[in-house]
This record gives structure tokens, C-alpha cells and sequence, in this order.
């Protein structure tokens, strides 16, 4: 399942949807704010096309890496220091297959999909990325 | 319909609607949006006019190549995403 | 922390005590019983030797890929189908480094952590690894 | 003392302690125990009386290596493990 979410990442649900009997291993990632001395994150998300962009993403991932499963929630909105931006959950029957599938996602999701991290700090606001 | 985001959504808001001249290109709705908006063209063109290098397109969610898609012609109900550089995750 | 345990594995409360706000990338690796015709494993572990050889393999990675933590649960005793058999949870400042210290982590336990297993089917027991 | 595992364990029991002789090695502490255990010899000693590649050794919780260490002489108070490969995970 993908999904883009002001919500609260639940790591237990995604890890629960991806469990089954014929994985051996489980791989997840999470991207947290992590404090380069700002107070805090906005995540901004082109909604639509990051959902079909991460969606293709996760097919690709599926299908090269052999996964039973692969869930994707990125949040949207404020985020406070450390909390999760981005939670990627692979299932495989080996461990090969799930490191390698859950480092996919999260690379192609950097490069590809259409979304935007602003840092809020006592000095003002930048977004990440832009030179 | 022309949508920004990130920076560009700070200047130019989240959509707006755009009347097109039959046969407009990219680059020309571009120069339209600059023309109105002195931070939009600051933003987004180099002083040699050429559209800088962190400029992103999407035409109908798909990216397009600034170097040789901006001679495009835009469509009645096409949609122009204007964005700098992905930073997710 | 390092804990070699016959009570079922909270994930949460690893990632919990894994969180700082210096991490920016947070890898898990949660090993589970898988069905390979079979239904479920005994795992029965030395104990004193496998908690020093995890203790040593978590400083390796804590100093090889600068983590800013590093957490690993072993289960012991009968594990049902989908069970976990063993969770490793590592942050750092970047992504590359908690990917690469988890999967030091996993690759090493199971070449050097005195801890056996016993696929339990209705064909009888069979010790893993052994020829 | 003498500890075994996995299938080690079920031919020899978990743990029990032996009377060495003074000077006696690993090698002659373990052909003492296939002496009184006909399973354990077959489990751990090929046909020409060699010890089988599979049969993994700690002296005090330290890895020793079967090819150089089996004359390895044992103190009182010594813990020798035997068990077959590492299989966790």
C-alpha cells in the first residue's frame, strides 16, 4: 500500500499488513527529521502524481526484488525533530531480496517523486534541495 | 491550469486557471507567468532569460526536458507543474 | 542493547530507545519463521557466548558506520510460523550508514553467534546448518 | 565442564562435569566421551577416528580450531562447548 499522509506513521500496521508466512525477512526504513538546528519540517507533496510516481516505484521494487510485500507511507504537513517523514516496510522470503528492495524504494523515491522538505529554524525558513 | 509548489507555490500560489492563445508553447505560458510576476521570473530565469537549471516541469504529471520540450504546445485542460528539485524522504 | 530472550519481541519499544533526534535514518531487520513446509522452529541459543559475541559485533557496527544506536533481540525456545526470530534496529545520521550497519549486524550474527535452530514439521525435527 | 548444543546437546545432555587426568587435551577429553557414548562417536568422529568437519569447539567461550587446537592441554575449572554450525537468524 502507498500512502500520502498528514497522519501519524503507524510503523506496527504496515509492518502487520506485510507480514506473512512465506517471508523470511523484513526490511524497513525510516527517515526521521533529524535536528541540523531547526526546529522543525514542512513536507509538501505534488499528492497525485507522488502517489502514481511511488506506486510505480513499488512495482518496479516488487517485481526485480521477488517481495511478498511493500508498503510506502510518506507524510505530509509539520513535523516536529525527530519524528518520521518517510516509512518504507519490505517483506521477502530472504534477506538479500528485502535490504535490497527497501534500499530500491526509498533511492527512487528521493530522485522521483514529486516532494518537498522545508526546514523551519529560529533564523527562517529554507527548502532543502533548492540551490 | 498551472500548478507550483515548494518555492514556486510560495510565489505564485498553489493553481491558477490561464487563458491560452491557440497553439501557446511551454515556454510561452513561462514568460506569460514572468511577465506578471517579477519574483516568478527572478525565480525561475537567469538573466540571459534562459529558464535556470532547478526549474521542473510536469506536463499532465509527466516530467518534461526543459532543454527540449519548452517549444511544446499546451492543450485546453493540460496541466503545467512548475517546482524545484525533489527533496522527499 | 543486546538481549537474547524467550519473550516475544517488541519492535516498538526497540525503535523507541533507538530514536535520537541526531538520527535522520532509522533500518530494521526482523527475521521471521517462514513456511518451508514446516511448522515452526525451536531456537535454542548459548547464551553467555552469544550475548558477549552480539555485544562485540554491535560495537564493530556502532563504530564502523558511526550509528547512533544499535539494538538487537534474539528469541530463544519454540517460534510459530510468521514469529520473529530475531529484530535488529539501527540509527544513524544518514541512510547509508544505517542500511549498512544493520545488514553488518545481521551477516555477522549468523556467522558468529553460537544460536541453533530446529525446524519442527510433521516429518520429524531437523537441526538447521547441519550437513 | 562440558557443554553441548542443538543435536550435540541431545546425544550428550546439556552440561556435566568430567575428572580430567593431569595434562589431559581436548582431543583425548573428547574421544573419552565417545568412548562412553556410541551416538556421540558416530555423531562426531568419521570412519578413520577423525574428528568430523561439522563439530564447531569453545574452550571458555572462545572459538579454538579443530585442525591446530585439539592437543590443547585442559585446566581444572576449563569449560570446552561442542556444537555443529551456527545457524541463528
Amino acid at each position: 500500500m502507498i500512502e500520502i499522509t498528514e497522519a501519524e506513521i503507524s510503523l506496527d500496521e504496515m509492518i502487520r499488513r506485510a507480514r506473512s508466512k512465506d517471508a523470511g525477512a523484513m526490511v524497513t526504513f525510516l527517515g526521521t527529521v533529524r535536528d541540523d538546528g531547526m526546529e522543525g519540517l514542512e513536507v509538501e507533496a505534488f499528492r497525485e502524481a507522488a502517489q502514481a510516481e511511488l506506486e510505480a516505484i513499488r512495482e518496479e521494487a516488487m517485481s526485480r526484488f521477488h517481495l511478498m510485500a511493500a508498503e510506502v507511507v510518506h507524510r505530509t504537513g509539520s513535523l516536529a525533530v525527530g519524528e518520521s517523514i518517510v516509512a518504507i516496510v519490505c517483506s521477502a522470503a530472504h534477506r538479500e531480496e528485502a535490504f535490497s528492495g527497501c534500499r530500491y524504494i526509498i533511492e527512487e523515491l528521493k530522485k522521483r517523486a514529486p516532494l518537498w522538505k522545508k526546514e523551519m529554524g529560529e533564523k527562517g525558513e529554507r527548502w532543502v534541495g533548492r540551490t | 491550469m498551472v500548478l507550483a509548489f515548494a518555492g514556486f507555490r510560495e510565489i505564485l500560489g498553489k493553481e491558477r486557471e490561464l487563458r491560452l492563445l491557440e497553439g501557446a508553447t511551454v515556454k510561452e505560458l513561462l514568460e506569460e507567468l514572468a511577465l506578471a510576476n517579477p519574483r516568478f521570473k527572478e525565480a525561475a530565469f537567469d538573466e540571459s532569460g534562459e529558464l535556470r537549471d532547478y526549474v521542473l516541469l510536469m506536463v499532465n504529471r509527466k516530467r518534461i526536458d526543459p532543454l527540449q520540450d519548452l517549444s511544446r504546445t499546451l492543450q485546453e485542460g493540460d496541466e503545467l507543474a512548475i517546482f524545484p528539485p525533489l527533496a522527499g524522504g
